[in-house]
C-alpha cells in the first residue's frame, strides 16, 4: 500500500502543480494580449507596475480580491453564485487528457507529464468542453437581466453550433491515426513524412511527419471552429454588441468576473495545446523522435553525471522531457500569439453571418472534407 | 476486515450523488434547477459508466446526454421563463399517496427480480456476484441463455472471419498485398473488451440494420422538428 | 439472517441493478406527480439513463459487448424523443401561454 | 481504470476549492456597503428597464439546440466507424458502402433544414 500512496501523492502534486500553472498562464496570458494588442496599435500598453508592466498582472488580481461584492436585485441568489464556477470547471478539466511531455524517470519513479492518460483522450476533452454552456446560460438567466439573457442564449446557440463543425473536423483525423488517445497520436507523428501508397512507402525526407500534410482542411475547420468555441474575436459577438454592453457577464464584477476570463483562457489554452498535439506533432521535435532524443542526452549526460548525484539515466531522462516540454510549450505559445493576434486584426461578424458561416458554411465544409478522405483512402488504400 | 478497493468507494460516492441529483429533479419546484440537477445525474451516470470500463460509452452520454440534450431543456426552459409557475407538488392527497404507494412497490419488484436474476445464474439466492464469476459460470453451466450451439463457433471479436469469410481471406492472401491479422488491430488499443475498437467491430458488422435505421429516425426527427418549429403557433405569424 | 457487510460493500452486478431500479422509480414518480410537461419529458430521460446503466452492468458482467452497444440505440431515440417531444412542447406554450398539463383538457379538436 | 480517473476527480475537488475559497475571499476582504436602488437595477446603461424581464423570444434558438442533438448523434456513431475504417477497407467495400448511405440520409436531412430556411437568423 506504501509505494501506491506515494504513487498517489506524487500524481496529486503533480496535478496541483498544472492547475497552479494553467491558473498563472492566465493572468501572463492577459498580459501579453495587453501589451501585443498595444504594440500592434503603436502604443505603449500597461508598464507601470514592476518591470515591462509584469506586476501589472498581481495589481488586477489583488484588485479583484477587493471589490465590493455586489448582487443585483432581481438575480437568483444559488445560481448567480454557482455560474464563475459552472463556467472555470470544464474549462480546467479539459485540461487533463493533453501530453505536455515524454513521461521522466527519476530514482525508479516514472511520472509521465500528463494528468490522466485517458484511453479515449480526444472525445473526452470534447465532451467536457460541451459542458461548458452551462456556465454561460446559469450565468446569462440568473443575473436577472433580459439582455444578458439574450446575450447567454446567442452565446450558447453559436457554441453549440461550432461543437458540430469541429466534432466532424477531427473524423479524418481519427480515420488516420487510428486512435484516441493523444499519447498515441504524437507518437505516430514522429519522424519524417511517411504514407503508404498503393502497398509501397513513400517518405517526403524535408517534412515533419505531422497531421497536417494529411488533413489540411481539417486543419483550417478545426482553428475556425476553435476560435468561436472560446467566443474570441471575430466570434465574440455575444458580448461586444452595444445593446448587450457585456453579454452574460453583464452583472458580474470582482472575482466572479475574472473567472469567467479565466474559463475563456482556460479554452484558448487547451484548444491550441490541441492545435498542437492534433496537427503539428505535439511535444515530439520534428524529425527526431523521443529515443533519439533519448540517446542524443545519454551521450552528454556522462559528463555531468559527476556533478550532481543523479544517475546519468535519470540526468538523460530528465533533458529529454525538458526539451519535450520547451517544443510543446514553443508550440503551443505560437498558437496562442495567433489567437491574440487575430483578435486585434479581424472585425467582428453579425449575428446572423455568424450563424450561417457555422451552419452553412463549416459543416458542408466538414462533411466534403470527410467524404473526400473516406473515397480517397478507399481507392489508394493510404496509410499511416 | 472490510477491505473497501478504491472502485468500491468510487462506485458508493456515484450512486450516492445519482440517487441525490435524480431525487432533486423530482422535488425541486423551478424546472430549471431541476434540468440542472439532471444535467448532474447524467454526469455521474457517465462516470459510474467510465468505472465499468465503458469508455467510449460514458464518454458518448456525457456529450449526448449532458451536452446535448440537457442543454436543449435548459435553454427551452429560459425561454419560458416560467416566473410565475410554481406548483406545489406534494399535496398530501389520496391520489398522490396512492401514486407514492404504487411506485414503492414498482421499485420492489424490480429490486426484487434483480437479485433472482442474479443468484440464478450463479446458482445460491444472495450471493455475491464477482465480475468474473459470472462469465465463468456461463461457460460451466448449460443455462437457457447459452448460445445455441451453431452461433457459439463465431468469436464474438471476429465476426468478419466466420466460415464462409474464411476463404475470402485465404484467396486475399495469395495476392501482394499482405493483409492485417483481423485480430491485431493496427493501433496499439488492442481489442480488449470495453475498448472503443472492439464495440465498433461489432456494431457495424452484427448491428449493421440498426445503425442504417439510426439515420431513417434521425431523418424523421429532423423534419419533424423542423415543421413543428415553423407551425403557426410561431410567434411572428410570416410563417 | 446475519447481515454480511462484505456483500454490501463489494460492488457486484446487484448494486447496479438496485441503483437502476431506484432511478427508474425515481423517474416514474416524477411523470406521475408533476404537472409541468417539460420536467414529464425530464423525467422519462432519467428512466431511459437507468436502463442504460442496466445495459452497460450486465455487459460488463457478461464480458459481452452488444450490451454497450444497445445503449447507444436507446440514446438515439431518447434524444430523438426528447427534440420532437419539447418541440411540441414549445408549440402548445406559444399557443396557450401554458406548460400545466392539467390545464390541456380544453385543447379541443 | 482507476489510473485515468482519480485525476479527473483530483482536479474537480481543486478547482471548487479553488472557485470558493477565492469567493468568499472577496466575500470577507470587500467592503460592506448599504445596497442602494440604483445598485440593485438591471444594468441598462442608465435607462430605467421598460417591460419585465420575459423576453419575446424567437423559435431559432432552440431550433439551432434541436438540430444540434441530432446531428450530435451522427458524430457520435462517426467516431467509432472511422477507428476500425482503414482495417476493415481489406475486408471489401462493405464498411464505405455501410458509412456512406447512413451520412447520405442525414445530408439529405441537411439540405432539407438548409432549403427549409429553418437556418436563416431574422
Amino acid at each position: 500500500m506504501g509505494s501506491g500512496l506515494l504513487e498517489f501523492i506524487i500524481n496529486t502534486l503533480k496535478i496541483a502543480l498544472i492547475f497552479v500553472g494553467i491558473v498563472s498562464t492566465v493572468p501572463l496570458l492577459v498580459w501579453v494580449e495587453r501589451r501585443g494588442s498595444a504594440f500592434m496599435q503603436n502604443r505603449l500598453g500597461p508598464n507601470r507596475v514592476g518591470p515591462l508592466g509584469l506586476l501589472q498582472l498581481a495589481a488586477d488580481a489583488v484588485k479583484f480580491i477587493f471589490k465590493e461584492e455586489f448582487i443585483p436585485q432581481k438575480a437568483e441568489k444559488v445560481l448567480y453564485f454557482m455560474a464563475p464556477g459552472l463556467a472555470l470547471l470544464p474549462a480546467a478539466l479539459t485540461f487533463v487528457a493533453v501530453p505536455l511531455s515524454t513521461p521522466v524517470t527519476v530514482m525508479g519513479h516514472t511520472i509521465n507529464m500528463q494528468m490522466a492518460d485517458i484511453n479515449v483522450g480526444i472525445i473526452y476533452i470534447f465532451a467536457v468542453a460541451s459542458l461548458g454552456v452551462y456556465g454561460i446560460l446559469a450565468a446569462g438567466w440568473s443575473s436577472g437581466n433580459k439582455y444578458s439573457l439574450l446575450g447567454a442564449l446567442r452565446a450558447s446557440s453559436q457554441m453549440i453550433s461550432y461543437e458540430l463543425a469541429m466534432g466532424l473536423s477531427i473524423v479524418g483525423i481519427l480515420m488516420i491515426f487510428r486512435t484516441f488517445s493523444l499519447n498515441e497520436m504524437i507518437t505516430a507523428q514522429t519522424g519524417h513524412l511517411s504514407f503508404i501508397w498503393q502497398g509501397s512507402t513513400t517518405t517526403v525526407s524535408w517534412l515533419p511527419n505531422w497531421g497536417i500534410f494529411f488533413q489540411p482542411v481539417a486543419f483550417v475547420l478545426f482553428i475556425t471552429s476553435g476560435f468561436a468555441e472560446t467566443n474570441r474575436l471575430p466570434f465574440d459577438l455575444p458580448e461586444g454588441e452595444a445593446e448587450l454592453v457585456a453579454g452574460y457577464h453583464t452583472e458580474y464584477g470582482g472575482f466572479k468576473f475574472n473567472m469567467f476570463f479565466m474559463g475563456e483562457y482556460g479554452h484558448m489554452i487547451t484548444s491550441s495545446a490541441l492545435i498542437t498535439t492534433l496537427f503539428f506533432g505535439g511535444y515530439a521535435i520534428p524529425f527526431m523522435s523521443p529515443d533519439e532524443v533519448l540517446k542524443f542526452w545519454m551521450g552528454h549526460a556522462q559528463g555531468m553525471a559527476g556533478l550532481i548525484s543523479l544517475s546519468a539515466a535519470d540526468i538523460a531522462s530528465i533533458l529529454t522531457t525538458l526539451t519535450h516540454l520547451v517544443s510543446f510549450l514553443l508550440k503551443t505559445g505560437f498558437w496562442l500569439f495567433v489567437y491574440i493576434w487575430v483578435r486585434w486584426t479581424l472585425p467582428r461578424f453579425r449575428y446572423d453571418q455568424l450563424m450561417d458561416l457555422g451552419w452553412k458554411t463549416l459543416l458542408p465544409w466538414a462533411l466534403a472534407n470527410l467524404v473526400i478522405t473516406t473515397v480517397f483512402m478507399f481507392f489508394a488504400r493510404v496509410k499511416m | 476486515m472490510l477491505g473497501i478497493t478504491p472502485e468500491d468507494m468510487l462506485f458508493h460516492t456515484f450512486a450516492g450523488i445519482a440517487t441525490i441529483g435524480a431525487i432533486l429533479v423530482v422535488l425541486v419546484r423551478n424546472p430549471i434547477y431541476s434540468a440542472l440537477f439532471l444535467a448532474l445525474t447524467m454526469c455521474v451516470l457517465g462516470a459510474i459508466f467510465f468505472t465499468l470500463e465503458a469508455y467510449f460509452v460514458s464518454v458518448a452520454q456525457i456529450t449526448v446526454y449532458a451536452g446535448a440534450v440537457m442543454v436543449l431543456f435548459v435553454m427551452v426552459l429560459m425561454l419560458f421563463d416560467l416566473k410565475h409557475e410554481h406548483e406545489d407538488i406534494f399535496r398530501i392527497t389520496p391520489l398522490n399517496l396512492s401514486k407514492i404507494l404504487a411506485v414503492a412497490v414498482m421499485c420492489g419488484f424490480l429490486v426484487g427480480t434483480g437479485w433472482l436474476a442474479v443468484s440464478a445464474v450463479n446458482g445460491n439466492p444472495g450471493a455475491h456476484v464477482a465480475p468474473q464469476t459470472v462469465a465463468q459460470d456461463l461457460e460451466k453451466k448449460e443455462l437457457p441463455n447459452e448460445l445455441p450451439a451453431k452461433q457459439t463457433h463465431i468469436n464474438p471479436d471476429e465476426d468478419f472471419t466466420n466460415a464462409e469469410d474464411a476463404a475470402l481471406i485465404d484467396e486475399a492472401k495469395k495476392e501482394e498485398v499482405v493483409l492485417p491479422d483481423p485480430n491485431v488491430v493496427a493501433s496499439t488499443s488492442d481489442a480488449e473488451f470495453g475498448s472503443t475498437v472492439s464495440l465498433s467491430r461489432r456494431l457495424f458488422s452484427k448491428y449493421v440494420f440498426a445503425f442504417e435505421a439510426v439515420s431513417l429516425l434521425l431523418l424523421v426527427a429532423i423534419v419533424g422538428a423542423v415543421a413543428l418549429a415553423k407551425s403557426k403557433g410561431g410567434t411572428h405569424h410570416g410563417g | 439472517m446475519a447481515v454480511d457487510f462484505n456483500s454490501i460493500i463489494h460492488v457486484g452486478l446487484n448494486h447496479y441493478l438496485i441503483l437502476s431500479a431506484v432511478l427508474f422509480s425515481i423517474g416514474v414518480l416524477g411523470v406521475l406527480m408533476r404537472r409541468n410537461a417539460i420536467v414529464i419529458l425530464m423525467s422519462i430521460e432519467l428512466m431511459l439513463n437507468a436502463v442504460n446503466l442496466v445495459f452497460v452492468a450486465f455487459s460488463k458482467y457478461n464480458q459481452n459487448i452488444d450490451g454497450q452497444i444497445m445503449v447507444f440505440f436507446v440514446m438515439t431515440i431518447a434524444a430523438a424523443e426528447a427534440a420532437v417531444g419539447l418541440a411540441i412542447a414549445v408549440a402548445i406554450y406559444k399557443r396557450f401561454k401554458e406548460v400545466n398539463i392539467s390545464r390541456f383538457e380544453n385543447l379541443k379538436g | 481504470m482507476i489510473q485515468q480517473l482519480a485525476p479527473v476527480l483530483v482536479l474537480i475537488v481543486v478547482v471548487v476549492g479553488f472557485v470558493v475559497v477565492s469567493l468568499s475571499l472577496t466575500f470577507l476582504a470587500g467592503p460592506k456597503r448599504k445596497p442602494t436602488a440604483q445598485k440593485q437595477m438591471p444594468y441598462e446603461c442608465g435607462i430605467p428597464g421598460i417591460d419585465n424581464q420575459t423576453t419575446k423570444f424567437s423559435v431559432k434558438f432552440y431550433l439551432t439546440a434541436i438540430l444540434f442533438i441530432l446531428f450530435d448523434i451522427e458524430v457520435i456513431f462517426l467516431y467509432p466507424w472511422a477507428l476500425i475504417y482503414t482495417d476493415f477497407l481489406n475486408y471489401g467495400p462493405f464498411i464505405f458502402v455501410e458509412m456512406m448511405v447512413f451520412m447520405a440520409i442525414l445530408t439529405f436531412g441537411f439540405i432539407y433544414v438548409w432549403k427549409a430556411n429553418a437556418l436563416d437568423w431574422d
